[in-house]
């Protein structure tokens, strides 16, 4: 059965290494927050300007002085660090962030990604998503394997003005993980009771199957 | 160095139609509610707005969008405001989206004197249209330009009379390049203190930067999504 | 997080000959004395330095070019120092000079992820050599490329043990941008402090450009130019 | 008879105006500090890192954390704020210092400076004042109006490296006050006792002299 939203982030959150800074994008990759591993020490960067983003304030406590990226109200944590956003990109642009978690509309088998933009439909704007997918070193995406319509997501090409090229290194759907290798989408996982063929048949590209491949365990 | 003037009316007096002004502030965090009010009132027009996003339909800059005094947006999200959508979409609005780390390092760049500079963000995308591609470290980076402006209308936290300012928290954001980039730069504050006040170690921008200053009034601080537990 | 390392000769113990360090300070203020007295009795040698300065005779960067552990050194100015004169004028160090604006821009552009800039300094002289040269706003800029480091060596006033760091007073100077951009940084401070201590809002270089950090001893602070009234 | 070092210096300071940011080099512009009118705002920047440099330390307060460009302890005032060296230089660049005043080896009637090296014999480096020259709104060089042997530091071409060109605006030295033109050199004002032609004939390029040439008033 296809994973859920928050079993999407709960597998995310298994690539977490201990020491590691974190960019979780708006919808899925935020969940990824909730599962990081007991005494495990990573750090959430949030680019409008914090190092450290704490839970959710208590009732009554927001503070319109302390949002994250998508503008909710948020609370920091011992250690953290405000700063200003041209200091924020330099961290994100200058490699600084070990790893970014984000949505898409489209992902190539060469890991471009397009996810900003939907021609006459939306235009609300790249945000930060350019910078992070252009220079964070490991960019994994979280989506649904299909859109609302059961058309791959993961295709060979992107038909959707693009965010960035040859940059995404993993892919977490609800029904597989997937590495982009130099040769292409490389099945590593997939969903509890999800079969390699119903894979096949909802993505867009070729898939390397190498050998036995393995559900995901939780 | 007496930089204060009485409030936002008298601090934004000399903006002309056809100005370019940056404005500081991520979503409605930081924003300078006092000014945009104040430039409401004084109906001035034909603006081009460097403005990370664009206020909401009835906030921020949404309130300038509503009276069409913004000719031109240069942002990089602008989701949250559907008159914004209408107007672009319609063609009465000009608006360039950047991404955020390029915007707010083209602003930067502008305070710093420093006219272009190399990024990697939006290598083969729209973005990249027309602009100059070189490889470095085995990766192809564009090349983007500083942006100035007439005026940049910043938020600060504290402030002293000769111009030294301390943001708060993600109120931050925009505010302290922005500061930097504006041939004025304006600044209202929550709290207005006497030259000496604030600890010369932990000021965010250096009064150089800043022109003139006031304690704003009647901060509504709206917020967009309150999330709690 | 903890960065904490125990002291000087455990924090620069995996450095290695032929690498490229960033060592922090302007003169001798905001120095990392302890690393650069466990360089010299590591002995590791062929470095190329990024300092602004290179110290004096018996202090600073002096220390490690009396022991001729210095290949290469990238300075703006090596005014008061007679050992590294007669090393650049007998061609056993090799020295590039740059100006100082210009080397603190590219040190910051090598950690912002920013390969190269325009500048208007240096235009017109030997500096410019062999760089490209670029018409802005009428006046002639020349295209400098950013510096990192395999080690920047920086000197704060407090730490904590996430690498939160504050500097005090005139000794920031090249710290703070130094720090942004070695592949590792280190960080000896005056004053470590657990995580928490430290006012998120005054943090002058956030934790993550810092991968190690310790207490430094017995600091010296020397005054190359001690002034008075 | 030509001014001493104090008096270029005060004389220099009637160029100051109400609300400067003014950057001092080494040497005779550090002076000119001391001749700041009573009453008027002038804020001193400091390239280390110092807006509002204040006077130099009672005996036993020096600190070895607050020095100035020159490497000379100093003190702060109300009102100063601190920072690193790429936004001291940011500041710089980016024009919003008012004044810069500095040494000078060789000034060229085009406003070419020469200041930093002597090939062979001094390689201390340029330090800031590249950065200097290249950004400020208003250059003023200090200096003598000729070098140890006589010989005019006022000339058509620098012998010596550059530092930076079309840069100087003003020049005070210790004979006359000279303005840097779209022509060239223009006297305007004689040091008490000082003859334009003693002036012309200690300068290595024309002069424009247009009228009466006012002795300096202190």
């Amino acid at each position: 059965m296809a994973l859920d939203k928050t079993q999407i982030a709960q597998r995310i959150a298994q690539e977490l290494q201990d020491g590691y800074y974190v960019n979780l994008g708006i919808g899925i990759p935020t969940l990824v927050a909730n599962y990081i591993p007991e005494g495990m020490d990573v750090v959430l960067q949030s680019e409008n300007g914090l190092l450290g983003i704490g839970p959710f304030p208590e009732k009554g406590k927001a503070d319109a002085d302390l949002i994250n990226a998508g503008k909710q109200t948020v609370t920091y944590l011992p250690g953290s660090a405000f700063f200003d956003s041209s200091l924020s990109f330099a961290m994100i642009r200058g490699g600084h962030i070990d790893l970014t978690v984000l949505g898409a509309f489209e992902v190539t088998e060469n890991g471009d990604i397009s996810s900003w933009k939907i021609p006459g439909k939306m235009v609300k704007g790249m945000g930060g998503a350019m910078d992070l997918v252009a220079a964070a070193k490991n960019i994994i995406v979280a989506t649904t394997h299909t859109d609302r319509n059961g058309n791959p997501k993961l295709k060979t090409k992107c038909d959707l003005p693009l965010t960035g090229v040859n940059c995404v290194k993993k892919i977490v759907s609800d029904m597989a993980v997937i590495e982009v290798t130099d040769k292409g989408f490389k099945l590593l996982e997939r969903a509890p009771g999800v079969s390699v063929e119903e894979i096949k048949n909802a993505t867009g590209a070729a898939l390397i199957i190498d050998g036995e491949i393995p559900e995901m365990t939780f | 160095m007496n930089k204060v003037v009485k409030n936002a009316a008298e601090a934004i007096a000399d903006i002309q139609n056809g100005q370019t002004l940056m404005l500081g502030g991520f979503g409605l965090s930081g924003i300078p509610e006092n000014c945009i009010t104040a430039m409401v009132e004084k109906e001035v027009t034909d603006l081009t707005c460097i403005s990370n996003n664009a206020g909401v339909d009835d906030f921020g800059l949404g309130l300038l969008l509503k009276k069409h005094q913004i000719k031109k947006m240069i942002s990089s999200y602008v989701g949250e405001n559907k008159e914004f959508e209408r107007q672009m979409l319609s063609g009465e609005l000009e608006v360039e989206l950047n991404p955020q780390g390029t915007l707010a390092e083209r602003i930067r760049a502008g305070g710093a004197g420093i006219p272009a500079f190399f990024v990697p963000a939006g290598y083969g995308t729209e973005v990249a249209e027309g602009k100059e591609v070189r490889e470095y470290n085995g990766k192809p980076h564009i090349l983007e330009e500083a942006l100035v402006a007439d005026f940049s209308i910043i938020k600060a936290w504290k402030g002293d009379k000769a111009g030294n300012l301390i943001f708060r928290h993600t109120a931050n954001n925009f505010n302290q390049p922005m500061g930097m980039a504006g041939k004025i730069t304006i600044a209202e504050v929550d709290e207005l203190v006497e030259v000496g006040e604030l600890d010369p170690n932990q000021i965010h921008l250096p009064g150089v930067f800043v022109q003139r200053i006031f304690q704003g009034v009647d901060y509504e601080k709206r917020i967009e999504f309150e999330t709690t537990r």
